[in-house]
């Protein structure tokens, strides 16, 4: 019955509900994916996917945004709009840590080790950032001194200076370095020790809420798992 | 005038300021699917919707900022500097910072959009949104240059006009105006350059919606992460039809001063 | 429409009281700076007065309470400068019709601007027109909106001689019923328009009456130099001007002795005498040193510190500045009290 | 010259468009916290630093685009139309493609940041890069303010210096450059505005290092992850800055016509 | 300094060739837009000229190489709009001599604003002072810069009685030795200041000469008029002109029979009849219809077809235009060919 908004339980092809997701950036093409895959289960669903950087739509969703359903790249953000969040947030993906190097690999870069090197222009967020502050966490777990040119508010602005040359190596998420273009992945060991968890919740606010739980079990389901984990995204 | 010659040489470095990135732009540029990635159907709705907005939008800061440039001028001393200066605070504001401004006043809980909103009327998030954001940025460039054309203008003809039995709204439009031309036109190309790459007002205030709220910047932003060439050809295109209304439409009004 | 106006413009240092009657032509004189200009623009609105107080046939334009917009004054200014508008000439023309509201602005602006001489220039713009069409059209421009009161700033400045004297004789005929203030450096402006003289200096009218009386019994040096006219002024005493040096010209009439009196006459009335004091016992002699001389075609004129003569050429010829010469000023002239 | 009374409707609209939002902002600020946060090292650090960068750049845009603006009046028809119209494209870049395309040319494997990296010269990730950002997405408002103002202005009394012996510099600085006193003015004025606004550019290509390239809207940028109330207090400062400046250093150039 | 110009300007349709003797001073008179300020303006290279060819002392300025750029020149402009620069009274006047690299300028501005009587307005800007002010202070300037060439367009337009003749005697003791080209609309300006005369109509150079020859023996209406003189034109038939009305008036000397001549007298040497075929045989008699009346002080210039005489006002209270008169001029004037 949840999947049937009419009244008589036909199924139905003509779109007749919008449902508005907030997305974190990082997720733009696993969630275009989701959206797809969820509105050919349920054809009459347009799922409208908003994105931007989840500070910003968090601020967005706290001023009224007509957001239904908030995927956030980061615990703290789905705790700042926790007013607007009905239930619980789920836990859906995890990421962690690698080093990006442009192609080719020109300064070299082996491990988190290299970093510490002057030689080497380093760029990573800035700790104010969630991505920022696992690259903090990680070094100290492994004993580094990253000796970072610039601290960048986004994983974008980092990987942005990689792919340009601009900088040797940047440290970003695992999935991140899979879907830029230019490249190259320089893993982490014990990488594992620093988890970034992304949670997804249903707002308040939301027209259908049924729809939207519905997508919230999506995404977190099997079928969200799967899309998940092609894009390198681990499991919560 | 032609200048003296020594100018030349900064006249290129500054040339070169700008020029060089767009060169560079250019040089990053895959060709070979720039027509593709053009004609992709996202790409021409927010073309589009870009295209409509910031025309839209245009229009806005001349039917306001001519105005209140003529209300600046009539200012004086201390408040007129102090408010011009306020004036500029949408040129100031990081974006961002502009677009939550924006939410705080016309969103659903702001000073006015709270109230628009129990009446039924709701403007952030739709396209009236995105006009509204970038109008807000581009007001600047109408209001100061009105200002300084006026108070290089002066006021003679204006009260001559009036000798000779006219209304203010007569000598508004067929004494002032006309002579405030080069100003007016300089001002309508800033704003319309500016709205056009208006984007993180937009994001914030209006949201990144395809076909309603997401213009080419915010396109380009979008693609950026997942696919930099496309973001490059997107950025070529906004700046290939930037050129291309600003070139057309800017008349180079006749530098011939009134005897 | 009788016309009566004191304004005071403190930054400039002009503070003028002028009255013109009803359809009656008031020249305004003065040497350039006296502030002419600032008291017309002052009147029309075109400046803003520290103080003002002008009245139209009995009514107070400007003065205790709000004052009328110049708008709705119906005095129009042709100002010094031009001051055309930036849209075509016909336009410019048009302009005032068009603001009263006449439908046929155009048909009536072309028929002023072939009354200037200018209906070939209708469609040009005012920066593609010589000094003295932009001036024609501007009178057009000021007679097109059909005032109550004309104010006309140096009408005449920078139109050729045909222009200026059709044109003058057109305002002549307009002037006629129109109450108006005309200011210029040219006497015969002043002769053929005016009824009235008023004569400025550093923002004070110094002199003011009818035309005639002004231009002949001139009390200042500007008045009489304006009037082409030599002034020879001193003290009465006993039925005879005695000039600063001590030199006695006899006149007739004139006020009571002690009382400072003067003559006028033209320079070319004047004779001039190099050497000694000359026995033409015709001629009063006033002895003088020459402190300038000004050639004026045929003849050249001899300033001196208190009397100007007009001689030939070649009697100036022997001349140079400080050479001591006598002036002879016929006797018996009428006096008049400065 | 006051106008007709109808613009007073639509200048107040004009002024609540602007207005509305800042007063949003100003309201949502949380005055109690606002002087430590405003004295907090990061935020002193971040505003000396974008005033420097922003007074060094408004320069080079003077020294640069006062030329330029020469340079494009002394064009002609369609050539000086599409040049002006590109010179305008820092304006209509997305801040973000801005940054990327100064990365192109400036940036270490950049058209002219390459073979200057080679030389040993290094530009990225220096506080010179911030200027350069902020340079080039302020340089169109002084050219295009500086090229409408030379067509208002004519050359009349620089072909009249000319006759009288005077060499180009000297009609320049004596003749042309105090006529476009107030377009210079306004120039000035949008361009510093602009600069110290100035966001995605100065992130993309110069990154984001506490006291190097950190500046005050990338500052309010970051804080904004961790604490909305710093990010609004820290706006409110910068604008109060660029207000200060502004009203203090545009003194309004007379509004006398030379005769 | 010998100046010879050939200038064209089409878009204003000029095309003028004038020629100036080392040290003398040419008077370029003409109606209203006839182009003498664009062609002194092509000449000191303030508008560009179409072609040009523009010779100092031998050597081309203007010509088929590249042009001398105009701040080599040395030829100065007082521009009819004195396009005063954005800076102090004192600042303009000191501009050219600051350009030309002395270390006194601000004493030589000084000494020049004092010469036209400007010292007090120093500190002043543009903007501020009144037209005549202004006027004098262009002057100045150009008279401060030395010029090799003075080219002055209208010199005193605007200035006052005084000032006029102040400044013309000290511009006819300076241009004693300079080349120069004065436009005026004043007759008296070219009979004081100019050796020779050139008349612009239409764009184009229609009479030259030496200024006493081209004032007293005008050849076109417009010269006649400027030098104040009725040009009485017809065929040479037999030892008198035969006008177009077949008037004859018997005259000494001239062109040949059936050649075009004239003779050329002051209209108050003209007598007028209204009424009867005048008797008096010592006059030739020129019937006519009045066109237009122009008083003038006490006088009224009567104004026909062919012929103007200056009458009392009595006379011409009587006349109106349309009305037939006979114009009386003296025989055996000397006549010329035209
Ligand atoms: N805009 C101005 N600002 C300040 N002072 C001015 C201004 N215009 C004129 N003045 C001064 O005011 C006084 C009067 O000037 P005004 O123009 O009225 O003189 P004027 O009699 O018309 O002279 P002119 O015969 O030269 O036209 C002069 O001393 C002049 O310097
Ligand atoms: N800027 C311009 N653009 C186009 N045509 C012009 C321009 N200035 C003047 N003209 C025209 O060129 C012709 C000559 O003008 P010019 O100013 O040389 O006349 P002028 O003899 O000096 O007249 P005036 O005695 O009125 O000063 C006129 O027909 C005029 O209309
Ligand atoms: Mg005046
Ligand atoms: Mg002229």
């Amino acid at each position: 019955a949840a999947f049937s908004p009419d009244s008589e339980g036909a199924p139905s092809t003509a779109v007749t509900h919008v449902l508005d997701v907030y997305a974190a950036a990082s997720l733009s093409e696993v969630m275009e994916t989701l959206a797809t895959g969820f509105e050919e289960v349920l054809p009459w669903v347009d799922v409208r996917v908003t994105y931007g950087g989840s500070s910003d739509l968090a601020a967005q969703i706290l001023e009224g945004a007509p957001a239904a359903v908030f995927a956030s790249a980061d615990e703290a953000q789905m705790a700042a709009v926790a007013d607007e969040v009905a239930g619980e947030p789920v836990v859906f993906a995890t990421n962690t840590l690698t080093i990006a190097v442009p192609e080719g690999n020109p300064a070299g870069v082996t491990g988190l080790g290299s970093l510490a090197d002057d030689a080497v222009a380093t760029v990573v967020c800035a700790p104010q950032v969630p991505c920022g502050a696992a690259t903090a966490t990680l070094a100290e777990l492994q004993g580094v001194d990253i000796a970072a040119v610039s601290e960048e508010t986004s994983v974008t602005g980092v990987l942005g200076k990689v792919a340009a040359g601009q900088s040797d190596a940047g440290v970003v998420y695992v999935t991140d370095v899979a879907r830029a273009a230019g490249v190259e992945a320089v893993a982490i060991g014990g990488a594992d020790a620093v988890v970034n968890r992304y949670p997804i919740a249903r707002l308040k606010r939301s027209d259908f809420a049924e729809i939207a739980d519905d997508f919230v079990a999506y995404v977190a389901g099997a079928e969200g798992r799967a899309v998940l984990a092609d894009a390198g995204f681990g499991a919560p | 005038m032609t200048g003296p010659r020594w100018l030349v040489p900064l006249a290129v470095a500054g040339a070169l300021l700008v020029a060089l990135p767009l060169v560079g732009l250019l040089a990053r540029a895959s060709w070979g699917e720039m027509w593709s990635l053009i004609t992709a159907t996202a790409s021409l709705e927010a073309l589009a919707l870009s295209l409509r907005t910031s025309l839209v939008a245009t229009a806005l800061v001349l039917v306001l900022g001519v105005p209140l440039g003529f209300a600046l001028h009539a200012l004086q001393g201390r408040v007129r500097a102090v408010a011009r200066a306020v004036l500029l605070a949408p040129l100031v504001l990081p974006p961002v910072v502009g677009g939550l401004a924006l939410l705080y006043a016309f969103g659903r809980r702001g000073l006015l959009g709270g109230p628009l909103e129990d009446a039924g009327v709701s403007i952030a998030y739709t396209t009236v949104a995105v006009v509204l954001a970038q109008a807000f940025v581009a007001m600047p460039f109408m209001v100061v240059s009105v200002e300084s054309a006026l108070a290089t203008h002066g006021s003679r003809r204006e009260a001559i006009a009036a000798t000779l039995g006219a209304s203010r709204t007569r000598i508004l439009a067929r004494v002032t105006l006309p002579a405030l031309g080069p100003a007016l036109a300089t001002g309508t190309v800033l704003a319309f350059a500016r709205a056009l790459g208006e984007f993180g007002a937009t994001l914030t205030f209006a949201g990144s919606l395809a076909g309603v709220t997401r213009t080419t910047p915010l396109e380009i932003y979008l693609a950026r992460e997942t696919d930099p060439d496309a973001a490059v050809a997107l950025s070529i295109v906004l700046l290939v039809v930037a050129v291309t209304v600003v070139a057309v439409a800017y008349r180079p009004v006749a530098g011939r001063a009134v005897r | 429409m009788r016309l009566e106006a004191q304004v005071t413009v403190e930054g400039r240092d002009v503070d003028a009281t002028l009255t013109v009657g009803a359809g009656r032509t008031l020249a305004l004189l003065g040497p350039n700076g006296s502030g002419k200009s600032t008291a017309l623009e002052a009147i029309a609105g075109v400046v803003r007065p520290t103080r003002a107080r002008i009245v139209l046939d009995g009514r107070e334009l400007v003065g205790a309470g709000r004052p009328v917009p110049p708008r709705e004054r119906g005095i129009v200014l042709l100002a010094q400068d031009d001051a055309l508008f930036p849209m075509s000439v016909l336009d410019n023309v048009a302009f005032g019709p068009r603001a009263a509201g006449r439908r046929d602005e155009r048909e009536v602006a072309g028929t002023w601007l072939a009354r200037v001489g200018c209906a070939d220039l209708a469609a040009r713009r005012p920066g593609e027109l010589s000094g003295g069409q932009a001036r024609r059209v501007a009178i057009a421009r000021a007679l097109a909106a059909e005032p109550r009161v004309l104010l006309l700033d140096e009408p005449f400045a920078g139109l050729d001689v045909e222009a200026a004297s059709s044109i003058r004789t057109m305002l002549r005929a307009l002037l006629a019923d129109v109450t108006a203030i005309v200011t210029t450096h040219d006497a015969l402006d002043a002769h053929t328009l005016a009824d009235d003289v008023a004569v400025m200096d550093r923002g004070r009218v110094v002199e003011a009456g009818a035309a005639a009386e002004v231009l002949t019994r001139p009390r200042t040096p500007f008045a009489a130099r304006m009037a082409a006219r030599v002034l020879v002024a001193g003290t009465m005493r006993g039925g005879a001007l005695e000039l600063r040096g001590g030199a006695r010209v006899p006149v007739s009439g004139g006020p009571g002795g002690g009382a400072a009196g003067a003559v006028a006459l033209p320079p070319s009335a004047v004779t001039l005498v190099v050497g000694d004091a000359p026995r033409d016992r015709a001629l009063a002699w006033i002895p003088d040193a020459v402190t300038a001389l000004e050639p004026r075609g045929d003849e050249v004129r001899v300033v001196g510190s208190a009397v100007t003569a007009d001689v030939d050429a070649t009697v100036a010829a022997r001349l140079d500045a400080g050479a001591a010469v006598w002036f002879g000023v016929p006797r018996g002239l009428p006096a008049y009290a400065l």
